[in-house]
């Protein structure tokens, strides 16, 4: 233990100033580091991953959407993921980060489903009950410092409550009336609550799928791991169901104008 | 390791030092003078890098010399600090910085004044009662908070001198054995067997 | 053979299992009273990642428990000290003491010594005797029984004020009188309510919105909760300590 | 440690009604070790302007030389003294002139300006380390406890305070934010500048 | 050599134990008796306590990562720490004086830290280093001190709960606990003071100072011992010691509680504000000279100069 | 010994960095400089340009100013809003402006943007990206209405609507959802106070008020505290505290008015004869 005066109660650490070095030019260099900056190189990058998952609530349920690339790095891999995927009757769940781990997740839902199905009980799991488990394999992932790369989105209607939350590798969860993981979190987050904050109760479906459009559309602008290509996952009273792929209207006519990066006009 | 220490008392100014001259875990000498007279009335004990030391303390002594014999009076104290810790400061962002610690006695015999300034070294400066430099800091300056007498007679003074010695001998796992101590009052400059 | 979930490679070293999700939470203990706040908002950098997320608990009619740090961790912990006081129901056919609670919670800190949950609690309730009572814990468990005391974020912009304006310090009184050990309800709740929107103003990672819980004693009256707009008891008895919360908006900036 | 924490020591700043007051903490330290506890951190500039310095103290001295002398050729040369705001400047610019191997202190100003009718209006601001100003109109603070400060003060303070009353506010918040802080303390100086008169007040803080 | 099918194959007995693994938070193991009349003890319950490592290569260097603020003062995990305690056995028992201030990096965390931990009414346990690390281990001690005196129908000696103490935690030794603390109490043997560390080291002695602030306290408390002071004397010296290192120590202050062991257990005597002791002294308390501690309080109105007063 | 002269050459003074790297290596951290987290905007119309900044200054997490402008002056008709270390952004804009009225004056005709932005380029540059400003630059010359962003370590975009800083991001989307070419001057100015607000109530480095300045070529105008949106609501109580509340032990007072009395000494004198 350190028993220097100023050193006392610190945890243990013997490869740091071990015998009292009291004036800083005989100190040991330890030059200055940042546990939470430096601590989260993730040198470990997910492999194949995937981007940016939006969802909101609206009038009668919840609109989520996801393009349907994979990256390998900054290459475009698989251009025909589906990254929506839904879970029971009353639920879907949007994943960005590592394929691979939420094929696993996946997985581990299917098996989840059948289990409830197989007791017959007359219950079937909701959109909260699915949140909370997965939150639960995700922060006990976190614990065993063994995490699942992810960032999940889990949406639905169910008793006519409607449900929208967040889970991350962390075990974070949060919820709110419009969630956006990713790079989508900086881009189309502040689009989608101008748009819903506080009318989660007034919009159509019709309005609902324009705002998620304008945000990929807006995604697609700026996010150079995305695709123009992407599925829309509507969850109603009714249930749930996942749109074919679509693409975006894009207009890039203003370039045409603009010629160089300064000095340059011709 | 090194100490030193430095009290005002009624009149006068005693400073202290240890007198070894360490390598590692060598010791080199046993009765090294780490306290240099700059003038007639000026003291000054110094620690620190070994080398730096000494080539500081006398640059020190030969600039305020050369003020003396320049000017035909010496530097006061508060001026002496002032550009001592200026000098320091102004090392400090050269390439190869002094790392000296000062323990700086006088006493002005125009305002009848002792003073003691306590200077580290990067040129950090405060007018105190009593100092000490090293180890020693951690034991004595609360015994000296407790014990010292800005009144006190010069045996007084000693004796106080020599409590901080005992627990810096007592509670200091590698403490230094002996002492040189001088003081300085209007008389000039004497050392002083303890 | 090795399977998924040994323990992690050299790989996984760079992992950071902890991050923060800012906020700030306090709580301050009256005569017969306490309050427990707790700011909504939940951010992650520079990111908000959403305006509502609760720090303060309810864990019985008579006892509050506010966490703030990593929210995963601080959910979790919650979610563990309710199983526990269910279980301590169960045994016991009554409610865990206040005090009782604390120390459960410092010992299910500290089993986390080495791998700590990285949550700031501070638990504020109804005593056995009918006082008030705030106890605030670090992140593996060490604790004490306090009158006022702030955590999170903005811990050190709050409890300044607050030891100026509840524990009097360094204010002389005037001549021939004395400071009030406790102060009253309606005066506690304004300067709780100042003392986040001042954090809001200087601090980016409190605002969106402010959850106050009040715990009274058994039998206490609810003098200087009345004419207060958005009074919501959550109380399952009426004749045994009373809880409510309050809500107030806070900047979103 | 941060080299801002090394020898401890805060300063606030705030305005008042036709008066402004800067106080700072009175510690001198050697990280832990308390050296001095008679270590003002805040000097005159003029006769209405106080500049307040926290950070490493040698940088304290030595730029407390540095800006009396700038400001003495000032004076010599404009034949005037320096009003508030061109000495905010020139603390901004003398700290920017070292962009890339910076004075270790955080300058808080405070003064009363002369408008053309010959009112005293207050003016305050503060810099950080490399000299970025900033203007504010209820008080600016530095140093080891400036987050407290911030606190405490946006708490206590009023528009409109006489100077008496800004004593009170000042005081009060400087006090408490220090209590909270392990670097700064051990006693604490403030200075109301009103425009007849400076009034400056050795409050009786912790001593620990 | 079917380990690969194993392991992914979502059917297999292994798969399910793998799932079983993935949802079951590992960190407790929940007893019955969690369920009974025991439950609420958290990890104490089970009598030896467990508790939960990372998994990570090198969990020490895991928990430092997170948790020394003095190797990264932006670590969000900060253990409060700095202290100064003082013990001294003197003819008349035993004098425990401590500060109660914990901070955080250079935040003050509290000023009203209870540091000395009553683990039973001849025994005091004082409190150093990391404050959660010292009141769960000496609460544990008090627990196994009783069962001591259940078994054997007499008081368990200070040496030997100092040697339990010191055993417990030398078992974590290198695992990143940070404790020292004074165990002090009157036995068969009478007075009796031993220092305990994370260390494992354990020393019966006569006069301790631990923490941040020890050397200033041991620079009064040295000058000022004999072990022939009376009780108001010794008391008198804890104060001062304390006062002392509150001064000078950044870490350290706040207040100073201080508690003396005589034969019939020890006696909570007071706390005393260490601003107020600076300016006003401790109070109307025996022993005192009524009179500030504080330096400049003491010599107020004498200067060194010999220069004439002027006159004003 | 390096002299003490007080007389500096211009531009940047080195002498520190021995000493500081010094300490730096000994494990005392170097403190961290007032940054903007900031969004800074601009955007092109019919007649000219827009630009916004909100005016939220930080210290790490803590807010150092809560109203401080980011829309520097370079000339009647160039602008320039400044994010990264704040300081930087000020000198760098100040110095910029000072040359560019230089280069006004010895040439005689009204400033070019692209002078600026080569000026500001270039400055950069020499610098590596130490000093840290990135930059939106925009006015209008004789050539037309023009807008560019400047980064930290000299690289410059042209594109007809930018955003920086942040909450350059959020402002971003507001932009690509909603911009169009040739919008009046009131569309523009709402969709910069839109692409501002997007970055004060989503980025927690943004947030205070709005600052706005629209260029045309005839006109500059600027709108400083454009829309408040985040007044502080008023407290609950009032704070004053009751004359005495502090404890002191010394006071001394300098009095500023000089008085002077006038004795007259050695009799009356005598009134002089005027007549």
């Amino acid at each position: 233990m350190d028993h220097f005066p100023t050193n006392w109660g610190r945890p243990r650490n013997d490869a740091f100033d071990a015998y009292a070095t009291f004036p800083i030019h005989q100190r040991p260099s330890n030059g200055p580091k940042d546990a939470f900056s430096q601590g989260v190189q993730r040198t470990q990058q997910p492999i194949v991953t995937g981007t940016s998952v939006l969802a909101i609530k609206f009038k009668d349920g919840i609109m989520m959407a996801a393009d349907n690339l994979a990256s390998y790095g900054s290459l475009a891999r698989f251009k025909d993921v589906q990254r929506l995927q839904p879970v029971g009757e009353y639920t879907v769940i949007g994943a960005g980060g590592d394929m691979s781990d939420f094929q696993y997740i996946q997985s581990l839902l299917d098996d989840l489903v059948v289990e409830e199905f197989t007791n017959q009980d007359g219950h079937g799991l909701g959109p909260k009950e699915i949140h909370e488990y997965l939150s639960q394999v995700m922060y006990g992932r976190r614990t065993k410092i063994n995490p699942l790369w992810n960032s999940i989105l889990v949406g639905g209607v169910k008793d006519g409550q409607r449900f929208l939350a967040y889970v991350d590798l962390l075990g974070t969860t949060y919820s709110a009336s419009t969630l956006a993981t990713g790079y989508g979190a900086y881009i189309a987050q502040p689009l989608l609550r101008r748009a819903v904050e506080g009318r989660e109760d007034t919009l159509t479906q019709e309005e609902a799928t324009k705002i998620i459009e304008d945000c990929m559309r807006v995604l697609f602008y700026r996010d150079a791991r995305s695709l123009n290509k992407y599925q829309i996952a509507t969850i109603t009273a009714s249930g749930a169901s996942i749109s074919d792929s679509k693409a975006l209207e894009t207009s890039w006519g203003f370039a045409e104008g603009i010629r160089g990066y300064g000095a340059q006009t011709q | 390791m090194e100490c030193s220490f430095a009290l005002t008392g009624k009149d006068y100014v005693i400073v202290a030092a240890d007198t070894t001259a360490a390598r590692s875990i060598v010791k080199m000498k046993g009765d090294e003078d780490k306290i240099k007279t700059l003038g007639p009335h000026l003291l000054m004990a110094y620690s620190g890098e070994p080398g730096d030391t000494v080539q500081f303390a006398e640059y020190v002594e030969r600039n305020i010399r050369l003020y003396q014999i320049r000017n035909l009076y010496p530097l006061r104290p508060a001026s002496a600090a002032s550009w001592i810790r200026r000098s320091l400061a102004d090392s400090l962002r050269s390439r190869s910085p002094y790392s000296v610690n000062l323990l700086l006695g006088g006493y002005d015999t125009a305002a009848q004044t002792p003073s003691l300034y306590w200077i580290d070294y990067l040129g950090t400066i405060a007018t105190v009662p009593f100092a000490c430099h090293g180890y020693g800091s951690y034991f004595a300056l609360s015994l000296l908070d407790r014990y010292h007498n800005p009144e006190g007679s010069l045996e007084e003074g000693l004796e106080t001198l020599k409590r901080c010695i005992d627990e810096v001998a007592k509670r200091l796992v590698v403490s230094p054995g002996k002492y040189k101590v001088k003081v300085v009052d209007k008389d000039g400059i004497r050392e002083i067997e303890l | 053979m090795s399977s998924l979930n040994d323990v992690a490679g050299p790989q996984q070293r760079q992992f950071n299992p902890y991050t923060e999700n800012g906020g700030t939470i306090l709580a301050i203990a009256g005569t017969d009273f306490s309050v427990i706040a707790g700011d909504t908002r939940q951010s992650e950098g520079y990111n908000i990642q959403t305006r509502y997320a609760p720090k303060v608990f309810r864990l019985t009619d008579r006892a509050v428990l506010a966490v703030n740090g990593f929210a995963a961790d601080g959910n979790m912990f919650v979610k563990k000290v309710k199983q526990r006081l269910e279980w301590y129901r169960h045994a016991h056919a009554k409610d865990m003491p206040l005090h009782a609670i604390a120390r459960l919670i410092q010992t299910m800190l500290y089993a986390r010594r080495f791998f700590p949950y990285y949550v700031y609690n501070i638990l504020g309730g109804i005593e056995d005797d009918g006082s008030g009572a705030v106890y605030s814990f670090d992140p593996v468990g060490s604790y004490e029984r306090e009158t006022c005391r702030a955590a999170g974020a903005a811990q050190s912009l709050v409890q300044p004020f607050l030891d100026n304006q509840i524990y009097f310090k360094n204010q002389q009184p005037a001549p021939g009188t004395s400071f009030p050990a406790h102060l009253p309800l309606p005066i506690v709740l304004k300067l709780v309510i100042d003392s986040f929107t001042g954090a809001t103003e200087r601090h980016i990672e409190v605002g969106d919105g402010l959850e106050m819980y009040v715990v009274l004693a058994k039998g206490r009256d609810l003098s200087g909760l009345e004419g207060i707009v958005g009074l919501q008891e959550l109380s399952t008895k009426s004749d045994g300590e009373r809880i409510f919360v309050i809500r107030r908006e806070l900047k979103k900036d | 440690m941060s080299i801002m924490e090394y020898n401890g020591g805060s300063v606030i700043a705030m305005v008042g009604k036709g008066c402004v007051a800067i106080g700072s903490d009175l510690r001198l330290g050697n990280q832990a070790l308390t050296v001095a506890t008679n270590f003002e951190k805040v000097f005159p500039v003029t006769d209405r302007i106080y500049l307040g310095m926290s950070g490493l103290a040698t940088d304290v001295v030595t730029l407390r030389e540095q800006f009396r002398f700038r400001v003495n050729m000032y004076t010599i040369k404009e034949e005037r003294d320096i009003e508030p705001e061109a000495f905010a400047h020139l603390v901004s610019s003398t700290l920017y002139e070292r962009r890339f191997g910076p004075y270790f202190i955080e300058p808080v100003m405070a003064g009363l300006w002369k408008t053309q009718k010959g009112e005293h209006k207050p003016y305050i601001a503060a810099a950080d380390l490399i000299g970025c100003l900033n203007f504010a109109k209820d008080f600016v603070v530095a140093g080891t406890a400036s987050e407290k400060l911030f606190g405490v003060a946006e708490g206590l303070w009023e528009p409109d305070l006489e100077p008496e009353d800004l004593f009170e506010t000042i005081s009060q918040t400087l006090l408490n934010g220090v209590d909270r802080d392990a670097f700064s303390g051990w006693g604490a100086i403030i200075h109301v500048i009103t425009p007849d008169k400076v009034i400056t007040r050795t409050l009786k803080g912790r001593m620990d | 050599m079917n380990t690969f099918v194993n392991q992914f194959s979502t059917s297999s007995a292994l798969s399910v134990i793998r799932k079983a693994q993935a949802l079951v938070d590992d960190d407790e193991e929940f007893s019955d008796a969690a369920w009974g009349s025991e439950a609420g003890f958290g990890n104490l319950a089970k009598g030896v306590p467990s508790f939960s490592v990372p998994a990570v290569h090198d969990p020490t260097a895991f928990l430092r990562l997170h948790t020394d603020d003095h190797a990264d003062p932006n670590c969000r995990i900060k253990i409060q720490h700095g202290t100064t305690t003082l013990a001294f056995r003197f003819q008349g028992g035993v004098i425990v004086a401590v500060d109660s201030r914990a901070t955080a990096g250079s935040y003050i965390a509290s000023g009203t830290v209870k540091k000395v931990i009553e683990i039973n009414p001849y025994l005091l346990g004082t409190m150093a280093g990391g404050a959660a690390d010292c009141q769960y281990w000496e609460t544990y001690l008090g627990i196994q001190c009783r069962l001591h005196e259940l078994r054997n129908r007499e008081r368990i000696s200070v040496a030997a709960a100092s040697k339990y103490l010191s055993n417990l935690v030398y078992s974590y030794k290198g695992m990143g606990l940070s404790m020292g603390t004074m165990i002090c109490g009157w036995d068969k043997t009478g007075p009796a003071v031993f220092y305990v560390d994370s260390d494992g080291t354990r020393l019966k002695g006569d006069l301790f100072s631990v923490g941040s602030g020890s050397t200033f306290a041991y620079g009064v408390l040295d000058q000022g011992y004999r072990w022939d002071l009376t009780d108001e004397e010794a008391q008198e010296l804890g104060r001062r010691s304390i006062y002392a290192a509150g001064h000078r120590d950044a870490f350290s202050g706040n207040t100073c509680n201080l508690y003396h062991v005589k034969e019939d257990g020890w006696r909570f005597l007071g706390n005393y504000d260490i601003t107020k002791m600076h300016y006003e002294g401790p109070g109307d308390v025996p022993g005192s000279a009524k009179t500030g501690y504080g330096y400049d309080v003491r010599v107020e109105g004498r200067v060194s100069s010999a220069a004439p007063a002027v006159a004003s | 010994m390096a002299s003490a002269s007080v007389y500096n050459p211009v531009g940047f003074d080195f002498s520190n960095q021995v000493r500081n790297q010094f300490l730096q290596e000994k494990g005392l951290p170097l403190p961290k400089a007032t940054s903007t987290g900031t969004t800074i905007v601009g955007c092109l119309f019919k007649d000219g340009i827009v630009l916004g900044a909100d005016t939220r200054a930080t210290e790490g997490p803590i807010v150092a100013d809560k109203n401080c402008e980011k829309i520097h002056y370079i000339t009647d008709s160039i602008r320039c809003c400044g994010a990264g270390t704040a300081a930087d952004t000020e000198f760098t804009t100040a110095l910029i402006s000072s040359n560019m009225e230089l280069h006004a004056l010895s040439t005689g005709r009204k400033p070019r943007v692209v002078t600026a932005m080569t000026m500001l380029k270039q400055m950069l540059f020499r610098y590596q990206g130490h000093v840290g400003a990135a930059l939106v630059l925009g006015g209008v010359d004789a050539t037309g209405p023009h807008l560019f962003t400047i980064h930290p370590h000299g690289s410059t975009d042209k594109l007809p609507y930018v955003t920086m800083g942040s909450g350059s991001l959020a402002a971003m989307a507001v932009f690509e959802s909603a911009w169009k070419p040739n919008m009046t001057r009131e569309e523009a100015l709402d969709l910069v106070r839109d692409a501002i607000f997007a970055g004060i109530f989503n980025d927690l480095g943004s947030g205070s008020n709005v600052d706005a300045c629209v260029i045309t070529a005839s006109h500059t105008e600027m709108l400083r505290n454009f829309v408040k949106p985040n007044e502080r609501v008023e407290k609950e109580q009032r704070y004053k505290f009751r004359r005495g509340t502090t404890a002191w032990k010394k006071e001394s007072i300098k009095d500023l008015i000089v008085s002077e009395e006038i004795t007259p000494i050695g009799g009356q004198v005598e009134a002089m004869d005027v007549s």
